[in-house]
């Protein structure tokens, strides 16, 4: 009891004084919007959004690619193999159902892929479907064989992380600088990273829920 | 060279994902790469000073900025030291199906803490901390016991609140001072609310990663409770990292704010941690366990160096450098010979070590030697710092941290030699033993006998450490 | 224009409210199956406060990850626990 | 009239109700829970600052930092609960209390 009213002070006085600053800050704050839009015409795409992940801070997006395959092993790591995973449910109205909703679905996400570079959308958003469209394809009970034993699957979970390590070489070897597209073919390598990426996080999403799904239920 | 730090263990990484196979001699290697990667880093940094790289040709505030200095140097090289030596450990440590993902994700965790140490970039540190820590929870769960997942679990679940608190820090520094550049905020940065609540986050965010006392509730279960050479690269190097990001941020951002209250902050709470780790240490009947509440004593030292490096006693920098560099290849011979005997009795409890002396002379020496630094006994490395910490103390009148340094000596004498001294004795009850190969003893060693060296270098290492002259002291050359 | 600020004003603090009410669901709520059907509910309206903030793509991105990805994630630990007969 | 500094406050707001829950509640799903929300909270804080009205020119920073968050985010919370089931496989519980229990 005495934790729980200490607690609840504490929390309280965080947020007394982060309302003081937020209400001391000036109105209108210098931010890196104008930057951006400057340097926009040197980025090879014209979705801001998209210059700052996959150029300005394309080395962020390349560790945070990092962060979704170490979870990805992490989870790996406690799961135990097991020979048939059940599907949820077994319908066949489901079925029908999704015989056509998949080739929406990833029409819909090569759709996001491409328009990210002009306009809200890109790779985190084109994965994301990806990964949807998997969950919705082994609810619905169709046999798919995607376990981490094939190497293919491996491949293409590794596929984002190996195309910005050759990216990397190719900067590296053109400039000397890690990253840095010449403005000539900087779309094309925006579009290559985003398309490795959709598969990465697509791939890597679907396997997290599966990991998840198919733990077993006691110890063997 | 300082960008293929981070993208080579990537790559191995990935490799040792993809043809498990050959993970072993793949990870090896790659570990081996980088060691001599962080040599080629260190001659161009002496032959040219320190140096920023601008990744994507861009530079701040745009882009993000990677620099290398004496102090990212020295921490580079410890990475790299001890990884490899844990890895080399590592290799006959686990079993096929651990170093299954035991390989990709140590390597993924090298190229995070290389990338930390490389940052310049306080969102970027953002994602590097975030990298770093789900990649120890994953290895600290390896062990599969329910022990090593529940310490696993209450570190996840700080390391993100860590995470968060220093986030919304960021938020705020961002929009106070537009920059996520440290050098760009420096020169930005003035004594608004905004920076100290800024502060306030990020450092209350960092103290709980680098488990300050009373912040440290989290550490012994962790640490004790992971596998060997897990323990011995999260005691050395991940609660390091976060200090580190601490040291940077406060060098060059909040040192401008005024600070005598942090100082007594600081120092009192590093004080306490010294005095209540090593009463800990010194009652716990499991070795892991103690050599876990060790750890959280050495914070605290590290904590009082900061304390008064921030009052501007600029030997104190010194100290707290090689008390960072002294604890960590200490406390990695210290975790791994606790691996090494938890492996030939299959237990660690203290009181029935059965004359491992005898049995393990190579590990005993090991321990002893490695206790040696940490007590800070005359020559090894953790004497040097803890005499810079005197002296630092004393330049600055602190009788209280003088006596609480002596007194955290004493008792980690008590705690290292409970320890030895069982060494010698029988167990009440005979024990079933296991073979130890001869690397894993081997690397414990090579890690004490280092921490000793350090006393030896104590010179070159500090010219080293002060390249580029990255605690901003004023007089030194640049 | 007055107007138009009057309902932007009182569309913000709708949301606003909206948004702390569903969080405080989520975690006080008795059942668990219900805090996740809160939380998912939390994500939808957190995008359309990135909507309001005109951060399209982060909208685009919460509504697939934040609520729909992490709502299954929670959703099939939750089953797990349950069929562990554990709550 | 700008009402868009509601949106930093609810942020604050959130982070607050977060952490009252993350040290507050047993239950590991509930702490996850309140870790996700106290994330939103601090991405909310990070666009919504300094936003004096919706016209003025976007900053696409804080917008894909947020991106990146958010899958953070989803890769923590997915580790977090497979070593939730485990620990709900070994000790019967899905919490981390009683640790003086063997």
């Amino acid at each position: 009891m005495i934790i729980r009213i200490f607690t609840f002070i504490l929390t309280l006085l965080l947020f007394a004084g982060l309302t003081y600053t937020v209400l001391s800050l000036p109105k209108q704050t210098k931010g890196l919007g104008e930057t951006v839009s400057l340097q926009m015409h040197n980025s090879g795409v014209s979705n801001p959004v998209t210059a700052v992940l996959m150029n300005f801070r394309a080395y962020d997006t390349l560790l945070e690619m990092g962060v979704l395959f170490i979870a990805l092993l992490g989870v790996y790591s406690l799961s135990t193999s097991q020979k048939e995973k059940k599907p949820l449910l077994q319908s066949s109205v489901l079925k029908r159902l999704g015989g056509i909703l998949v080739p929406l679905l990833l029409l819909l996400s090569a759709y996001l892929l491409w328009i990210g570079a002009h306009a809200p959308g890109g790779a985190f958003q084109a994965g994301s479907i990806v990964s949807a469209t998997g969950i919705l394809i082994f609810l619905s009970g169709w046999k798919l064989d995607l376990s981490a034993r094939h190497f293919f699957v491996r491949l293409l979970i590794g596929t984002s992380l190996l195309v910005f390590l050759l990216i990397s070489a190719v900067t590296l070897f053109l400039s000397h600088t890690l990253l840095e597209f010449p403005p000539s073919y900087a779309s094309a390598f925006i579009f290559l990273l985003e398309a490795a990426a959709t598969v990465s996080i697509g791939v890597t999403l679907f396997h997290l829920f599966l990991s998840i799904f198919s733990q077993p239920k006691e110890e063997h | 060279m300082e960008v293929f730090l981070i993208l080579l263990p990537i790559f191995g990484g990935l490799l040792t994902f993809l043809i498990p196979k050959f993970n072993k001699s793949i990870g090896i290697i790659t570990l081996i790469l980088t060691l001599s990667l962080v040599i080629s880093v260190a001659s161009q940094l002496l032959a040219g000073g320190s140096y920023y790289h601008l990744l994507g040709g861009w530079g701040a505030p745009l882009g993000i900025n990677l620099y290398v200095d004496g102090l990212s140097l020295v921490m580079l090289g410890l990475t790299a030291l001890i990884a490899t030596g844990a890895g080399i450990y590592a290799g006959k440590y686990f079993t096929h199906k651990q170093s299954l993902w035991f390989w990709p994700l140590w390597l993924f965790l090298i190229a995070g803490l290389n990338a930390l140490f490389l940052s310049q970039d306080i969102f970027n540190f953002y994602v590097t901390l975030e990298l770093i820590g789900l990649a120890s929870a994953a290895l600290t769960a390896l062990s599969d016991t329910k022990e090593a997942l529940r310490g696993a679990m209450r570190y996840l679940l700080v390391t993100l609140l860590g995470s968060l608190a220093y986030l919304l820090g960021v938020a705020l520094l961002y929009h106070g001072f537009g920059s996520v550049d440290i050098v760009i905020l420096s020169k930005r940065i003035e004594s608004v609310p905004v920076a100290w609540a800024a502060m306030g986050l990020m450092s209350a965010g960092l103290l709980l990663k680098s488990a300050l006392f009373p912040l440290h509730f989290w550490l012994p279960p962790a640490h004790a409770s992971a596998p060997a050479p897990v323990s011995a690269i999260l005691s050395a190097l991940i609660i390091k990292a976060s200090i580190y990001i601490q040291l940077r941020l406060w060098i060059s951002l909040f040192l401008p704010l005024e600070s005598f209250y942090f100082e007594i902050f600081f120092a009192l709470l590093g004080s306490f941690a010294v005095v209540w780790g090593s009463v800990l240490a010194l009652v716990q009947t499991r070795l892991k366990l103690l050599i876990a509440y060790s750890t959280v004593a050495q914070v605290g030292y590290l904590f009082i160096a900061f304390s008064l490096a921030l009052g501007g006693i600029s030997v104190a920098w010194s100290a707290l450098v090689y008390l960072m560099l002294s604890h960590a290849l200490a406390k990695s011979a210290l975790f791994l010979v606790a691996g090494n005997l938890l492996h030939f009795h299959g237990h660690d409890r203290i009181v029935d070590l059965d004359r491992i002396a005898q049995r393990l002379p190579l590990s005993t020496t090991a321990f002893a030697l490695a206790g040696v630094s940490i007590i800070g006994l005359p020559l090894s490395g953790g004497f040097i710092g803890k005499w810079f910490l005197l002296e630092a103390s004393l330049k600055n009148n602190s009788w209280g941290i003088t006596l609480v340094i002596l007194l955290g000596g004493l008792l980690a004498a008590g705690y290292i030699f409970k320890v030895l001294g069982f060494t010698f004795t029988k167990a009440a009850v005979a024990q079933e033993t296991k073979q130890i190969p001869l690397s894993m003893e081997l690397v414990p060693l090579f890690f004490a006998i280092m921490a000793i060296l350090l006393g030896f270098f104590a010179t070159p290492m500090l010219a080293l450490i002060h390249t580029g002259n990255p605690f901003g002291i004023i007089g030194a050359t640049p | 224009m007055e107007t138009l600020a009057v309902e932007k004003l009182f569309f913000d603090i709708l949301l606003a409210a909206s948004l702390l009410f569903i969080a405080y669901k989520t975690l006080t709520c008795k059942d668990l199956f219900q805090a996740i059907v809160f939380f998912i509910v939390f994500g939808l309206l957190i995008s359309v406060a990135w909507g309001r903030l005109g951060a399209y793509d982060v909208a685009m991105a919460e509504v697939v990850i934040g609520a729909g990805l992490t709502g299954a994630l929670l959703l099939s630990a939750l089953v797990k626990l349950k069929k562990m007969n554990i709550d | 009239m700008n009402t868009l500094i509601v949106y930093p406050l609810v942020g604050i707001g959130l982070f607050c109700i977060g952490l009252y829950a993350l040290i507050m509640q047993p239950h590991l799903l509930r702490k996850l829970l309140a870790v996700n929300i106290m994330g939103s909270g601090v991405f909310l804080v990070l666009v919504s600052l300094g936003m004096s009205n919706t016209n003025a020119q976007q900053d696409p920073v804080p917008h894909a930092m947020i991106i990146t968050g958010i899958v953070v985010a989803i890769s923590a919370t997915a580790l977090a609960l497979v070593f939730m089931i485990k620990i709900a496989l070994k000790t019967g519980k899905a919490e981390l209390s009683n640790p003086e229990e063997k």
